[in-house]
């Protein structure tokens, strides 16, 4: 009872720095907008060429624009050793990065759902690549939440600007993508698509924390 | 009881210090002092098993602390030179998550009284980052009493601190040691404190 | 001073509260009187009744464009002389230009699914449009985001004048590109190259839209006029 | 001379932080070739295709790249109040602002060009597309320094997440983008097109010094 | 001479403190104390012109600072609580990149000497992210005698300083003070200095 409580509490604490200033949660929707803007643009305004690339666009984009915010995962927490004292409350760093991981995933990829149908309408994009796009975020977004939480960790280990962790992200969101947007393709198996996608974040859901919680461990050794 | 047997610390190669024993009785307030750069804070981090040492153990209540890490926290407050306040959020809401981490029984009306004695009443709903250091100081001071644990290791706990904070400090540690409870601190400052064991770091 | 009240709260209340009834009367009738005149508007040999929704789509593009820019001026004024009116005013009319902006960009692609068969596409008109969308937004987003009057005031200002570049590029950009909306046909300067029985209806409704929009102005105003006494 | 000698210390301080650690200059570009596979990998890898759209995603990347380094601008000159320092040092704010842009552009966005002729290979853009984007590159670069000064010098201002530092970035540089990808239009008039680009990079070399510093100074007055 | 003229500020309408007047003539240490919060470092940045006051002159030899603010700049240091040290750079990177600053006259030797001095010198190619605490702030010390003016603006100078390097700051301030300067800090330390003056902030 007291151990649940601890993790409610933590969870709280996190809403309460994500809602401390609402318009955080919008900047990123902004930001996700903004850069398919930059992307129409750039690849210019032919119909045709923007509906083929249209699902291609939005998951990399909503990919980058969760990059952005997974910077700060840790460090803040990590600096004035917030995380030290929620550990010494009794809370391994496995658990600390496991809940900061869903914490994570509720508070911002969740909202980016609701972007995604209005972005949909700016590619003319069909319905059923739209609703193929939530259903593949919802997953991919839990394993970008992983990715996020091993790269921001990695991030703490050295003091310059070395931006590894957002390197890693990518690296690995690679396979995501993948799946993620041959999910339209004709010939391919939906189901299986779906339980590989499934598969990969419960092994990310294992790994993450086993390997942020390393790699804190690591960091407060050398701060 | 603390024990701490035979410990040493290396960073890159560079001993920090060596084959240090030191036993912390029940009631016993210890002020670690010690020219900069000696190795006091790093003697802190040891001890709570944030660094790791090359050699040695500790030992509290007659056990390894290494055997369950967690049970040895249970009993302890660290208090860094840092300020792991929030900075995002207010000054309650900073003390109601420390109280639920610890599980501390402390109603709100004490708490109430406890922010009264540190002078921090008319901030309790300031966000911590429009606060002064001292005040930020004595809000992760507030800690002590809040987590209500026997084990208090503190940093340079009177850096900041006004005069009349220090007195309460003192008063606190006392209170805290007539308790039974154990005090290890590391600081240049020379608190009026009676029975206070000196450690001198070479 | 006749024109005290554009820079002193405490004129233009006097003058907002002598002016607002007759205000509200007369924006009332021309409004009627502009729907009026809509309603007898020849229809376009090609558009139809579509064209009518040009009624609305142009005023409202227009004042989008006239609110921005007085806010433009009003930042350079707030940050050049340290009035402090003026950040009031931008604060207050901000979201009223959204409005006329989103208004405007509803019923263009209102418009646009008859004309060009689409709702959207991605033109340097419209999509300046939509920037001046996303400034409007981020003005108002920002005016809620400080705890600091100073900090909140002076960034809305600086933050309008970086955005005005913006106001040009709507203007010129059906010049500069060559793009499916409208080229200027009622603003050019020399001679209007539109028919004067659709001028009329347009130019009554702009004025319709400018005296709706003056009367919110002065009520957000003047509750601004308030916040700003309370918290002093 | 003193002066100018106090301003060849701030551009060798710069260059000394930028260069401590070697890695760092190179995760930018890493990020921007790992990007630019994750985008081949949404969009498929259809040659034709790829040749399309190329230089749009090349240059979006560019830009998402650098936003990401410009996070840091000021951040932590600013947090251990070094800015202060220089600044009683007998610097403006707006000098500081200048010279700060100068050494991004000089020490992170000029690295970069070496990495557009291999990003080219994969698309096979034409050897004349690379030549325009190389040069367009440099001004739209110089260009990004300055909106990144604005927006980080932003960011500073709310002790928030909200990153409308980024949101600004992106919002600017659309315009550098249009013009910056029209260029290869083959109806644009280049000589045109490069001029409105120089006098984009002049205005914001204008203004960024001015909003930056005033933004720094409000930042200050209410640490 | 540094005189302040019915200085007010006040922070989001709350008045921080009032109609302050005060002289600090050649020679003269002032020391400012009082209550955690009671306003010292914000009395400190706003005769730094980084806060604006409500109202209030403040002159430096009879000239009031605002008329040209980088004249004042030019002969006062500032060491604030912050460690301005670049975390990333070495010691002697830092040192250089001060002097720089400042245009000092000192040498390398002279340098080399100070940090002996100051017990850095095995640190001197050392980042300065892996210093102690103590060591950090005394190497920001440092600056009061790289740069060679004549107003001293410090803020808690004596915070995590052991007793010896305390010593050497004391002499510094009484050097400083012996060739005319003016030092002016806020501390709730109580250094052995004489003729100090104190300045009680309510
Ligand atoms: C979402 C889509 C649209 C947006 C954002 C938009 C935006 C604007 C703006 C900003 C103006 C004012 C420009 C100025 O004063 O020079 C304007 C004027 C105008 N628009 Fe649109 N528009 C849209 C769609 C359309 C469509 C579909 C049509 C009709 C085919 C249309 C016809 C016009 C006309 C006739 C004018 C008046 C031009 C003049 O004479 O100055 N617009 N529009
Ligand atoms: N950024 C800020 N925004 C709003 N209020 C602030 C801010 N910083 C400080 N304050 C408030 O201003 C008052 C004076 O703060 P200041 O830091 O000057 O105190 P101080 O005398 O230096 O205290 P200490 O001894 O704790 O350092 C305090 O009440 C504090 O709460
Ligand atoms: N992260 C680190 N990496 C490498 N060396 C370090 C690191 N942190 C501290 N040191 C070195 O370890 C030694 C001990 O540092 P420590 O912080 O324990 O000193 P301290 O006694 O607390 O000093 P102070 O009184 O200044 O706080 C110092 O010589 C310091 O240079
Ligand atoms: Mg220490
Ligand atoms: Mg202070």
């Amino acid at each position: 009872m007291v151990f649940l409580k601890k993790i409610f509490l933590f969870i709280k604490r996190e809403s309460q720095i994500f809602f401390s200033n609402f318009v955080d949660l919008c900047s990123n929707i902004l930001f996700f907008f903004l850069s398919i803007f930059v992307f129409v643009f750039a690849l210019g305004a032919d119909e045709q060429l923007l509906r083929t690339v249209g699902l291609g666009i939005i998951w990399s984009l909503l990919l980058l624009s969760s990059t952005l915010s997974l910077r700060k995962f840790y460090e803040e927490d990590f600096n004035n050793g917030v995380i030290t004292i929620i550990h010494m409350g009794g809370m391994s760093y496995e658990l600390i990065v496991f809940f900061k991981i869903i914490s994570h995933f509720l508070f911002v990829q969740i909202p980016f759902l609701a972007s995604i149908p209005i972005a949909s309408v700016f590619f003319n994009l069909p319905i059923i690549e739209v609703y193929n796009l939530i259903l593949t975020f919802i997953i991919g977004s839990l394993i970008l939440s992983c990715l996020g939480s091993i790269s921001s960790s990695m991030n703490l280990l050295n003091k310059t600007n070395f931006s590894i962790g957002s390197i890693i992200v990518l690296l690995f969101s690679i396979p995501v993508i993948i799946f993620s947007v041959g999910i339209n393709n004709s010939d391919s198996n939906f189901n299986n698509l779906i339980n590989l996608l499934i598969g990969i974040a419960l092994i990310f859901l294992g790994i993450a924390p086993w390997s942020s919680a390393a790699f804190i461990r690591l960091a407060l050794r050398n701060k | 009881m603390l024990l701490i047997n035979n410990l040493s610390f290396y960073r890159n190669n560079t001993i920090i210090f060596e084959d240090l024993n030191l036993s912390l009785n029940n009631g016993q307030i210890t002020q670690i002092r010690g020219k900069n750069g000696s190795g006091k804070t790093t003697f802190l981090e040891v001890i709570l098993n944030i660094l790791e040492p090359k050699n040695g153990d500790i030992f509290w209540e007659g056990k390894n602390i290494k055997k369950n890490i967690f049970n040895f926290f249970n009993v302890t407050t660290f208090i860094m030179d840092q300020n792991t306040s929030t900075k995002k959020l207010t000054v309650l809401d900073n003390i109601n998550f420390w109280k639920g981490l610890c599980a501390s029984k402390l109603t709100n009306a004490d708490i109430l009284l406890l922010l009264e004695t540190f002078n921090l009443l008319k901030y309790k709903n300031t966000k911590v980052m429009y606060l002064s250091k001292g005040e930020i100081k004595k809000l992760e001071l507030l800690r002590l009493i809040l987590e209500q644990k026997k084990l208090w290791i503190l940093d340079e706990p009177y850096n900041h601190l006004d005069n009349s904070s220090i007195e309460i400090l003192n008063q606190t540690f006392k209170d805290h040691a007539n308790k039974n409870g154990i005090i290890l601190f590391a600081s240049h400052f020379n608190p009026s404190i009676n029975n206070l064991e000196i450690i001198d770091f070479h | 001073m006749m024109l005290n009240f554009l820079i002193n709260p405490n004129k233009f209340n006097i003058l907002a509260d002598i002016i607002f009834k007759p205000l509200l009367i007369i924006a009332f009738i021309i409004l009627i009187l502009g729907l009026i005149l809509v309603y007898y508007s020849p229809l376009d040999y090609q558009q139809g009744l579509t064209v009518k929704i040009m009624y609305i789509h142009v005023p409202s593009a227009w004042l989008a464009l006239l609110t921005y820019a007085i806010m433009t001026i009003y930042s350079i004024v707030g940050l050049a002389f340290k009035i402090p009116f003026s950040f009031i005013i931008n604060k207050a009319i901000a979201p009223i230009g959204a409005i006329f902006t989103t208004l405007c960009l509803l019923s263009g692609s209102l418009w646009g699914k008859p004309m060009w068969g689409t709702w959207w596409v991605w033109d340097a008109r419209l999509t300046s449009v939509a920037i001046l969308l996303i400034i409007y937004v981020i003005i108002i987003f920002l005016n809620q985001t400080f705890e600091s009057r100073e900090v909140k005031e002076k960034t809305v200002a600086i933050f309008i004048l970086i955005g005005s570049i913006n106001l040009p590029i709507i203007k010129f950009s059906v010049d500069w590109w060559n793009t499916l909306h409208q080229p200027a046909s009622i603003s050019k300067l020399s001679s209007p190259s539109i028919d004067i029985s659709m001028l009329k209806p347009l130019l009554v409704m702009t004025i319709a839209f400018s005296l709706i929009g003056l009367i919110i102005a002065i009520l957000r105003i003047k509750a601004e006029i308030l916040i700003r006494k309370r918290d002093l």
